[in-house]
């Protein structure tokens, strides 16, 4: 016979300023099975726990309701406590008293009775509750990097350091990111290849960390701990190991004029090349879709002056297999392209660039080896208009967010022209300047007062070509909203960021979620901000949201330290909420294995002592089971089950749903 | 308590009833000023466009009546540039449509729009009694509310030897029909 | 033969003869008779949405209705600002319950909103285009800055014009009569047209930079598809003029004129004797060039 | 008279629906009492067959929800329930069933706003129907007098 203890909270006033707590208690001791009932202010407190404790004991209960908060909030405390009263922790329910009733209605006597309600269907759920036993499996200790930017880069070297394995894929052929992209580094001004470097070289060099460079992931199957990751290792027709690196293939390529993404556009390269010169690895690859040879069928330039030997045309993709426990999502960002923006003309107006470009034409490793040329005609700007919030905060171009980065790097921008020409003329149009950050708004004063950059607070309308100069139309809404208008030469946009465009792929193969930005989602905004909701896929850097490299840095150290402690433990002890076969109804069909996303389902031959086989069943593989619940909505027989949401638990939940004719009389 | 139902009739800022009439919302102005930087006219206007916003923002009595009596919501052309790049998707012409009619119900009108009001009147008086705009008719009519007598007066000869000037207005059969839509929309914005 | 209503509105009747004469030539070509709205009324133009937003809609639904009771899914509307006004009208019809109502009852006619207003672009690229390559006679080997205007290219939601800040619907046809459509800054801009009367130093101002722009990048001619626009660039030549260096001669030619050319028709019955400012030397250079090609 | 206060029942995943409406209490987006929620790991564990039995035991509209397509936390368990879905639907139709009890929503848990507009348009629709009796008058027919409603 059941014997049921129900324990309503107040949650101080949230639960009981609109549902009658007391009356909830009151009605529930009326259920049938319910030998105890009782209401408090604040159950997941110490005197609420030690209630429960007490009442386990002393009624000897074989199943506890706490009506409460979201199971999702507390279900962990409460479990703990009916263990450490000596009864199975599974055998303890939660109904959602405030997130599911008192915050979502008003206070009147349906709000109550649909409490007392969600107490009852949650009594005869525990009544077929059964006593459940963890279950252990063992921790792979290599985590798997997605992203060789600067997080990445942070996170992979935290983790190899702390003495385990990482696994690194970068989709590019070199490791860098945007970062290796960037001219100097707000506030400080050094330079980002000079900083960056070196950790891209330890990285290559870390005898605990494999990278695979021109790489994707394929596929990502398993479970926290229990990752089994499919590596695309995309063909670079360039065997790396006996490539010296000489470079003499990209000198003798002859298509030559492909645009280079590593410059955003604004130079060349060759089909066979490496992305720039302190490339990890610095070694080429083909890009077969400008190669005469994959187009054509012929040329081999390439082969013909290898001394190496190491040219590979017949390469093909691998996909390489790896096991790991962690993951390390830190793929980055982008920054908006194309004619985004038609009133400023960008994409038009070949001197109407984004933040990118700036950079590439301002570093001394750039297109113009650091001095600064526009790009229609190579001229050297005299004045140079740069315009914030160019498409962020812009509702009406679907960006509502503040890309965070560019109050800043559009100051550093301005005050980068002003260091190279000392009389040109830089303005720039914002609507706030957000330099929050240590030294960030001394940086922007210092823009403003010692580098007389031009603030103009307003946005621009419109930008149009007359005689070779760009005429920016805007507004100084500080002096009285007059127009402005200036002849520019070259016009840098702060072009909004946004999530890389298979950032919506991948997060479908990790299987975590992402806003409808595309960014992924944290577990939670403040307290879990580097681990998804996914356990074991841990994130870095702007694929969350934008950030700048101090940020960046910061959270790939604490996601380091997140999968250093998960490979702290040699085991991880999981719920047991997974499914298992009735061995004596299954007739061995099999459809529950079609549907098994996490291939769990095994064949198992059942013999007689003689050893003649009687029939083949369906198994669970307890390792492997996630517990979706799928098989057993599916099986014909009704020969599956899961543990927690049982058919009878389910089923006795629905029957005390409205089934009002049955407790009229109670 | 007296003075409290004194207040009551002025408290409604306009910018509720933008939201309630028109539903536009004025409080999604950021005063980013794209507007202003886009507008053929705020160069001659008191208000810019996002001035105007920023004291419909307020709300107060004293902002709601400047924004009437101001020139500024004269002379918006209705061009649809402020409102086609605003980040904010704010309906600016909208508004400014809103904010006219407005001001002439509250007899708030700038004295230097009067004559703004005394064309789009001879318009529709022009309309009303025939049906369809009659150039003649309507400069006259617009002189003689504004003894702008000598305007465009250089005009009209060449048009007249062009064939695009026609001494007599065309009537349209409906012109009852169209004097009853008058005189139902007229009492219908005296109702509100 | 195709039959579509036709709401020539005020100015074709007046002070845009020219676009009416050039428009109904056109028609003829592509084989499509417009059938003028029966007892059509003035759209109200700004003067009404200015101070009565009922009759903004009303004037403009009346019109609405008789198209619908005549049967046509379809109205051309040459002028930019009546199609403004006729397709808000139907927008606000369609998407208002307030207005669905109460507009019956205003007109005293049924309206449902099944006939759509289209712009002169609209029905050259549905009628015109298609016949245009085979017929060509002439190829009009000159410059051209097309001007669009406000009420072509916005409120988004009544515009069928794609890349509103830089459309190329006119260069194109430009281009199939053998011109050259200029890239030029000020095709958007607004000329100012409500305030033609009242404050016509502000269009002498506005038309200033428009007209200087596309001169000083040499265009021969000014292309439009609106009344408002050709009257404001065109009638107020003098006033414009004030605000300029030195005197600006460039013809305002409408869409249909610049077809009826390239098609062979004689400028006269294209109305091109109706300008204001002189077309002689633009078609002059036309025909000089014309037979040297 | 009393408005007829409908009961809605809604079957929903954990990992988005649940959490949905979670996220709708934390923000204090307030909507009507009649639906009471069952919490299944995944929409691909719902049996249909519990929607009949909610129907037996008085529910007047059903509500299934869960992950968005490509978004489910168990990869493909929500695809498996569209899919027996559909097959359901088409069973219910066959059988005369009302459809118009029934509602197949995605809910995301970032969508609190969404589900407590999802349950009131439920509520709005279901109380325009009126209450499920046919179950109740089914169960009333004589098994001994369905010879004579046949021959009729």
């Amino acid at each position: 016979m059941a014997r049921i203890g129900v324990f309503v909270c107040h949650c101080g006033e949230n639960i009981s300023s609109t549902v009658d707590c007391a009356k909830v208690a009151e009605i529930a001791s009326n259920y049938p099975g319910v030998v105890y009932s009782i209401d408090y202010k604040y159950m997941c407190s110490d005197p609420g726990q030690n209630l429960i404790k007490e009442a386990i004991q002393k009624h000897k209960l074989t199943g506890v309701v706490v009506a409460a908060c979201s199971p999702r909030m507390h279900e962990p405390t409460f479990r703990k406590a009916t263990a450490e009263a000596g009864i199975n922790p599974y055998l303890c329910e939660m109904a959602n008293l405030r997130e599911h009733c008192s915050w979502v209605h008003f206070r009147e006597d349906s709000t109550t009775e649909k409490a007392a309600e969600l107490v009852r269907v949650l009594v005869e759920k525990v009544k077929h509750n059964e006593e459940l036993y963890p279950i252990k499996v063992p921790i792979t200790k290599t985590a798997l990097v997605i992203g060789g930017g600067i997080g990445g880069i942070q996170a992979a070297l935290d983790i190899a350091n702390s003495g385990h394995k990482v696994i690194m894929v970068e989709k590019n052929p070199s490791i860098g990111g945007k970062m290796a992209q960037l001219s100097e580094t707000f506030p400080t001004l050094d330079c980002s290849q000079c900083i960056l470097t070196p950790r891209m070289v330890e990285v290559a060099q870390h005898p605990n960390i494999t990278l695979y460079t021109y790489a994707e992931v394929e596929s990502v199957d398993g479970f926290i701990g229990n990752f089994k990751v499919t590596i695309r290792q995309k063909a670079k027709s360039v065997d790396h190991k006996a490539c010296t690196g000489c470079g003499l293939c990209i000198e003798k390529c002859p298509i030559k004029k492909i645009p280079d993404e590593f410059n955003a556009g604004l130079g060349n390269r060759a089909a066979i090349y490496v992305p720039f010169p302190q490339a990890v690895p610095n070694k080429p690859v083909i890009d077969r879709n400008n190669c005469t040879y994959f187009l054509k069928g012929k040329c081999g330039l390439c082969n013909k002056v290898c001394p190496a030997d190491a040219i590979h045309y017949e390469q093909e993709d691998e996909f390489i297999k790896v096991d790991v426990g962690a993951i390390v999502a830190a793929t980055g960002f982008d920054i908006k392209h194309s004619d985004f923006l038609p009133e400023y003309g960008y994409g038009k107006y070949p001197d109407v660039i984004d933040g990118l470009q700036f950079e590439r034409l301002a570093s001394a490793s750039g297109p113009t080896l650091g001095v600064l040329k526009r790009p229609s005609d190579g001229k050297e700007p005299e004045s140079v208009v740069f315009i914030a919030c160019a498409g962020s905060r812009d509702p009406a171009k679907g960006i509502p967010y503040c890309s965070k980065i560019c109050c800043m790097y559009t100051a550093k921008h301005a005050m980068l022209f002003k260091h190279k020409n000392h009389h040109g003329n830089a303005t720039v149009f914002y609507m706030d300047i957000r330099a929050g950050g240590k030294m960030y708004d001394e940086f922007v004063r210092r823009a403003i007062e010692e580098d007389d950059v031009n603030y103009i607070r307003g946005r621009v309308s419109r930008i149009y070509e007359k005689n070779g100069k760009l005429i920016v139309c805007g507004v100084d809404t500080l002096l009285n909203s007059r127009s402005v208008e200036i002849e520019a030469d070259l016009v840098v946009l702060a072009t909004a960021a946004v999530a890389n465009s298979d950032s919506e792929e991948l997060a479908q193969k990790l299987h975590i979620s992402y806003d409808q930005y595309h960014f992924f989602s944290e577990a939670h905004p403040k307290l879990r901000p580097v681990e998804t909701n996914t356990a074991g896929i841990m994130l870095a850097g702007a694929c969350q949201a934008p950030k700048d490299i101090p940020d960046t840095v910061s959270q790939a150290s604490g996601t380091a330290a997140k999968v250093v402690a998960l490979f702290s433990q040699d085991e991880l002890t999981r719920e047991p909420l997974i499914a298992y076969v009735n061995n004596n109804t299954c007739v061995g069909c099999f459809l529950c294995q079609s549907v098994c996303p996490y291939l769990a389902i095994e064949k198992e031959e059942i013999r007689r002592r003689d050893g003649t086989l009687v029939k083949t069943v369906a198994k669970i593989n307890p390792g492997l089971c996630q517990g979706c619940g799928t098989c057993v909505a599916l099986c014909r027989s009704k020969s599956i089950d899961i543990h927690g949401y049982t058919n009878r638990q389910i089923y006795a939940e629905v029957s005390a749903l409205f089934n009002r004719r049955e407790y009229a009389g109670v | 308590m007296e003075t409290k139902s004194k207040i009551e009739p002025l408290a409604q800022p306009l910018k509720e009833k933008i939201l309630n009439e028109i539903n536009e919302q004025v409080m999604k102005c950021y005063q980013c000023g794209k507007c202003a930087a886009g507008c053929p006219l705020s160069g001659e206007m008191d208000y810019t466009p996002n001035q105007i916003l920023r004291l419909l923002q307020i709300g107060d009595t004293s902002c709601d009546d400047e924004v009437l009596r101001s020139y500024g919501i004269w002379l918006c052309l209705t061009c649809d540039t402020c409102h086609s790049r605003c980040p904010q998707e704010v309906d600016f012409p909208h508004i400014m449509d809103f904010l006219r009619s407005e001001s002439i119900k509250r007899r708030k009108v700038h004295p230097k729009a009067k004559e703004i009001i005394a064309f789009h009147r001879s318009f529709l008086e022009c309309i009303e009694k025939t049906g369809r705009l009659h150039e003649v008719g309507l400069i006259a009519s617009y002189k003689l509310k504004t003894f702008n007598l000598l305007q465009d007066v250089d005009l009209a000869p060449k048009m007249f030897a062009k064939g695009k000037l026609e001494i007599f207005p065309h009537r349209i059969k409906g012109k009852e029909a169209i004097a009853r839509i008058f005189e139902k929309a007229i009492k219908e914005a005296d109702n509100d | 033969m195709t039959k579509i209503g036709y709401f020539p509105g005020c100015s074709l009747n007046g002070t845009a003869k020219e676009y009416d004469l050039s428009l109904q030539a056109i028609a003829r070509f592509a084989d499509v008779e417009l059938v003028e709205l029966a007892d059509w009324n003035c759209c109200g133009a700004t003067a009404a949405h200015s101070l009565n937003s009922t009759l903004a809609v009303a004037l403009p639904a009346r019109n609405l209705a008789i198209a619908e009771s005549m049967g046509f899914d379809e109205i051309l509307v040459p002028c930019a600002a009546c199609y403004s006004r006729l397709a808000q009208s139907r927008h606000e019809i369609k998407s208002d319950e307030k207005y669905r109502t109460k507009i019956p009852q205003l007109i005293e006619m049924d309206i449902k909103g099944t006939a759509n207003p289209i712009t002169v672009l609209d029905f050259i690229n549905k009628y015109v285009l298609g016949k245009l390559k085979d017929n060509l006679s002439n190829k009009l080997n000159a410059k051209f800055a097309c001007y669009y205007g406000c009420l072509l290219t916005r409120p988004e939601h009544l515009s069928t014009i794609e890349r509103r800040e830089d459309p190329l619907v006119m260069e194109q046809i430009v281009q199939l009569v053998g011109g050259m459509a200029i890239d030029w800054a000020f095709k958007v801009e607004c000329c100012g047209a409500g305030l033609s009367v009242v404050r016509t130093d502000i269009i002498g101002k506005l038309c200033a930079k428009i007209l200087d722009d596309a001169n000083s990048r040499g265009a021969d001619a000014i292309v439009v598809a609106c009344p408002m626009c050709h009257s404001n660039l065109d009638m107020r030549r003098n006033e414009i003029n004030k605000n300029l260096a030195s005197a600006n001669t460039l013809p305002i030619i409408y869409i249909t004129q610049l077809l009826g050319l390239a098609l062979g028709i004689e400028p006269n019955k294209l109305g091109f004797d109706k300008h204001f400012v002189s077309t002689g030397k633009f078609l002059h250079k036309l025909q000089k060039q014309t037979m040297e090609v | 008279m009393q408005e007829f206060e409908p009961k809605i029942v809604a079957f929903v995943c954990n990992w988005c629906t649940y959490a949905g409406a979670d996220l709708a209490g934390t923000s204090r987006i307030k909507y009507a009492t009649n639906v009471r929620i069952v919490r299944f790991p995944c929409t691909g564990r719902i049996d249909y067959m519990l929607i009949l039995k909610a129907f037996q035991n008085g529910a007047d509209g059903v509500i299934v929800s869960g992950c968005h397509p490509n978004d489910c936390h168990y990869t493909s368990g929500n695809f498996h329930a569209r899919r027996r879905w559909i097959v359901f639907n088409e069973l219910l139709e066959l059988l005369g069933f009302d459809k118009r009890r029934l509602f197949f929503s995605w809910v995301s848990a970032a969508e609190g706003a969404k589900w407590a507009n999802l349950v009131n348009e439920v509520v709005t629709e279901v109380r325009k129907l009126g209450p499920f009796n046919e179950y109740e008058e089914l169960s009333k027919i004589n098994v001994n007098s369905i010879g004579e409603i046949c021959n009729v």
